[in-house]
């Protein structure tokens, strides 16, 4: 019986390093990070293949059709390494196989991977950073330009390899498990507290209505700060939102309409 | 100048959506394309670090929670950040349109990356020839030969816009009469909203998740606590949320 | 003057209990009849809107928690709300007697409508006999009926305490010595205390729930919040109260 | 088979208006609102019978003593309306089952609404309206005169079409599936932080007994407010709630003790 | 049959008084608190057991090792009274039964003890009492002096009659309920916000360094305060925690450490 | 002064470690034997009130955490109590050194109560002849009997330390250089640290709740609240969390 042939540490690791590096490279309206892919497989298959036409087919079967959230999306690769490993060492694992389980990966790691990165940890440590600046100026973006990719390094490279330690059973449990919801609530309830705050520094709508009667001026804007400041500003948020969720527009359809409200109301005399 | 305007359409590129070289997406896109650290490299080179970082915060606060899905770009952030802090530098305008001019800046970048991600297909059907031949390395050529694209369609129009830009904004601010000045800083005001109703509509499902958005705006507006403060303090609360919810999600 | 205290008076029969006229009780005793209301309207007719507001938040802080369950009133706020500010401004008296004021008021408000509560039996027995007739007109003639009841016995004591009450007060207040001024400035600081145990009485089940009174107390000794801004707080909060509650009350 | 008689929208929009302004017009000791709960089922009575004697029975049913918090309360007019079209299409439902029914209602939604609108949400109004007339003048009593009648008015008729539609069993549901005691309890979270806000402002009690040794003088109000500002006003508030619920004092009783108190207090010159 | 002989409220008292005076008394390192525990036995063996023999036996079954936590302690010896009772009246209580149990409760009552009481009660009370000492001078330790032994000589005399009442089994009810835990929960929400608090007043540590460049001079502890004020205080608890936790050293240990840092920090100006 | 001194160390010994005589270990080590009660004290004998709180605040957050659980002692802070703050005023050093002068004096303290424990074994051997006696009397003699010992140790070296301390520190201060005195200032500012941290040990077994105790950090540094009412929100706080938990220990 012949030996059984295991991916080298460091093999896995440049694998890694490449996906890291070159995912979004030649990104593409056809195949999406496909070649990517192919380009961080090439290691595993130059290891596990020595045979050409085995080759050929492994470089065939991974430049279709990618797409994932690139840094948490390596832990699609780590399974896909695991599945190439097992088939090199004879496992009755086809070319349909593999596509079946990045495709099935794909979705929801994109998904997750979308609304947990750039959409709740980048702004909430962008929103530190702008405070830090605020007070001590340069600090702020150093502060992100270190701890953003260091986190996500390690995280992105610890994920690869819990991907193809787990295997395809391991990833899928934890996904079904919920635990990951109940984690992006914590993070938005903390993503929501943190914009809100950026927001009340950072949003700025304000009336200049006036009403003159005989020496005295009341200024609208001055009864509203004092029921409620800042009061315009969250409207405004508010119609973007609705905007956006409940009437479904486009954020450049919002810009335009933002554009021209702000401009009558400019010509009104209102803002 | 030429020096610095070339250093800044370099740093464009290095920080657009598929650079690989500095650290891939993470160090590249999501570290040098982020608004507050292209402004902060922006004002190191040309000098003025407090009218870069003035604007640099208040664009990155504009477009914060941008997010690109399936490589859909609604603005472009990296050229927003080094085109538009540049440019107020060199032209020395108010700060205060920084959030207007944003918006034509990452026009022309969202245009451009729409071409190149269709160009890109050429290097795909190249990758497939080479992989019947079994040529692996061929392969990886093609995955970083589409950077020499990438670097022409980024580097030379950021170039060109900073080298004439900044002579025909500072004719165009002469020109401008004093209300649509008016109009462009309330324009500037409001404009952030978009980012962060953008947020808002990816990150709650679940309404009354919005309470908390309105907390966080009213410790800054009733007690003036600085973000750091609220940030941990929110991540003190994240982590018993999360302990206390029993696996239950509601917002999720 | 006359006519302003007639106006008063007026306002003081539709805002009272059982008023229809104004979006019923909901327009009446409860928008109407409350004291704040009361106070800038009488604030409006009497041409000194700042101490009636005054003298109105005064006192309705003071009654903030008027209940009237099976229709037993503990202290009339509607001729309270009319009358307190209406006889304070007439008598240019220092508003800070406002809440001693307002307890006699009250409890002759109190006594008119046990009065009422008592004579309207009559309608009801006169409708006995419609419906055997089957004549519904008849019944509702009987419903309506009884305003006339209501608007003599409210109408007209108002107007009279008005009328005669200002130069009264006038008078009593320059014989009053200053220790009794003290004491009763003393009584006003406490006598709200009276309705907002009456409102944690009812409130509170559970006595913990006492410590978020303490709270809400807190927040404006120590960190000088306005009320608003500690309701919306305390909007989120109930929200997720709520929310993770899991149908489990605690204090119900 | 005789047609169904089915009450028309209209029918039933007036006998929800009759009853939302009239409902308290003839309240007596002997028959609380019952007069205007039979004036309010008129229109009603007038649609489905047409005979005299079934309209006599009517009118005699719905004019026995009724008592219900009126602006809550108008689901139990939906009820009774949805049960009258029932007997006047022939179901078996006699006075008594007409008048079980109401009374069944009457007490829970008494003590549910007295507690949630006047023991609850007008304090709340009411302390939010105080909170801005403080600042913003006669902006307080407007914002209150607008938002409440409104909330109430649309509240109150889609609780009557709610009675009307769900019939008595889908009510029963909701009132024993403790839901309503959840909302109360959060409801209560609310208003007792606006509460206590509130008397922070507007109890005022404090001492003026002073100690003077020599040049100084210390007052004891100072040390007070020194270890927890405001501290007697909490105090006194304490006090009163203790005297109403563990002794069952009444609030008359309890006036006269603060009047009291205060004269022995200023007496003695501790306040 | 003989008259069951129950211990008088009087003799229960005197025990618990004798113990909660003197169980520090004489502890030593072989005994700890044995001879304490006997005294306060002593009232209970007079009233319990005539018999000179009985009493020796009992004497001598209460000398041996016995420890603590003193306060909440108590219970042991309302159980211990309620077993010798049971004894002197024929139950077959054996020497080793009744050491069993007071070895059995003696360890977990102690952690307990030791946790919520020196370990959370008194460092709450203190910081309150630090508080009001801040503002309102000698009041703070009169405070602390009147509280602390009022509330814990009600709640250890409470403990003995329960003990006593309860007997064994109730007292390991509670015990394995998990109630204690929840308590103790709780109580260290409290007091973990206390001590930060505490912390943030009387923890003092910052940085001297500054750079100057040209008529420019920037300090770092400016920069710093402007993130986070305190920082390096809190950094400081850190890593004594760090040390004490995770690395297991003693507090004189730290101590040392903490002496040669900063002395360190001193000597290259950083403090 | 002889008489002043005499007081003090007397009760140095009522607020030790095993000494009975005021309600026991309750009132005596954890009432007379806290630095802050024991400062007072001293403040009121030595007529300097405000100097004594002032060095009775600080050692007592630097010790507010210490428990000796079966009796082994890390610092005696009753000796620490009295000892600092009396040497402080009679010598009239600098309050901030406070912290480190406790250092000495605490470890003093911990060898005698170490001596003190062994000694005692004494007393237990002789309780057992009395045992066997069937002597009640004896075995209460022997209990009480131990505070002969506890008295001596305790009083007469707490008198030395003073008598002889006072001179010896003032001399001590003349001679030490500025940058120890700034040494010792930085020390003594720490040093605290250690008392919370120890306390942290024992308190915090699930890291999360290390955040609560941020909080209380930034309550103070933020908002500048005062520990009283952040003592109150914390009760109100936990009250819930007790509620809320449902029997379920997270920290426990
Ligand atoms: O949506 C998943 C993924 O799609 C594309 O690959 C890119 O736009 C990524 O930034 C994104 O994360
Ligand atoms: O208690 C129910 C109800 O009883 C009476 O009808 C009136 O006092 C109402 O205000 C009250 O809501
Ligand atoms: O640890 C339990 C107990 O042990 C000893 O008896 C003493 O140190 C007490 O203070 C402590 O509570």
């Amino acid at each position: 019986m012949a030996e059984y042939k295991k991916l080298s540490p460091k093999t896995l690791f440049r694998s890694w390093l490449t996906w890291f590096f070159f995912n979004g490279s030649s990104q593409s309206g056809e195949r999406m990070q496909g070649i990517a892919f192919c380009h961080s497989m090439l290691p595993v298959i130059d290891e596990l293949y020595k045979d050409k036409e085995e080759k050929i087919k492994a470089l065939k079967r991974h430049l279709v059709l990618f797409n994932v959230e690139p840094q948490i999306g390596s832990v699609i690769h780590g399974v896909t390494a695991a599945l190439e490993e097992q088939r090199a060492n004879g496992a009755e694992i086809d070319d349909n196989t593999i596509n079946t389980v990045k495709v099935a990966l794909m979705g929801p790691l994109s998904g997750i991977g979308d609304t947990l990165i750039p959409g709740t940890l980048i702004p909430i440590l962008l929103a530190i950073a702008i405070g830090i600046t605020k007070t001590a100026g340069v600090v702020g973006p150093i502060f992100y330009a270190l701890v953003y990719p260091t986190f996500i390094a390690i995280t992105s490279w610890y994920l690869y390899k819990f991907g193809y330690n787990a295997g395809l059973n391991g990833i899928q449990e934890i996904m079904q498990s919920g635990k990951i919801n109940v984690l992006a609530d914590a993070l938005s309830v903390l993503g929501l507290l943190v914009m809100g705050a950026l927001s009340a520094s950072y949003i700025n709508l304000s009336t200049t209505i006036k009403y003159t009667s005989g020496e005295m001026t009341i200024e609208l804007q001055n009864i509203l700060d004092k029921i409620f400041p800042g009061m315009l500003s969250l409207l405004a948020i508010i119609v973007v939102w609705y905007l956006l969720s409940a009437k479904k527009k486009s954020p450049l359809w919002v810009m335009g309409f933002l554009f021209i409200v702000t401009f009558i109301g400019v010509v009104l005399k209102i803002f | 100048m030429i020096i610095k305007i070339t250093i800044i359409a370099l740093l464009a590129y290095l920080g657009a959506i598929g650079a690989p070289w500095i650290l891939g997406t993470t160090g590249g896109f999501y570290t040098l394309g982020r608004p507050l650290v292209a402004a902060a490299l922006v004002g190191l080179i040309l000098g003025d670090m407090q009218t870069a970082l003035e604007v640099g915060m208040l664009i990155q606060a504009m477009y914060i929670g941008i997010i690109t899905p399936g490589a859909v770009m609604p603005f472009d952030v990296d050229y927003i950040g080094y085109l538009t802090p540049a440019l107020i530098i060199l032209s020395k305008t108010d700060p205060n349109i920084a959030p207007t001019l944003a918006v034509p800046v990452g026009l022309i970048g969202v245009t451009i990356w729409n071409l190149i991600w269709v160009i890109n297909v050429y290097f795909a059907h190249r990758a497939d020839k080479y992989a019947v031949e079994g040529n692996g390395s061929g392969i990886r050529a093609m995955n970083l030969g589409a950077q020499i694209v990438n670097f022409a369609m980024r580097f030379i129009p950021a170039f060109l816009i900073l080298y004439f830009g900044r002579g025909f904004l500072q004719e165009l601010q002469k020109m401008i009469p004093p209300i649509i000045i008016h109009y462009l800083t309330v324009v500037g005001g409001v404009l952030p909203a978009l980012g962060i109703g953008m947020l808002l509509n990816m990150i709650i499902k679940d309404k009354s998740y919005f309470g908390i958005f309105v907390i966080g705006f009213m410790l800054v507006k009733y007690l003036n606590l600085p973000i750091v403060a609220i940030a941990i303090m929110g991540a003190v609360l994240a982590v018993f949320w999360f302990k206390f919810q029993g696996g239950v999600s509601y917002n999720g």
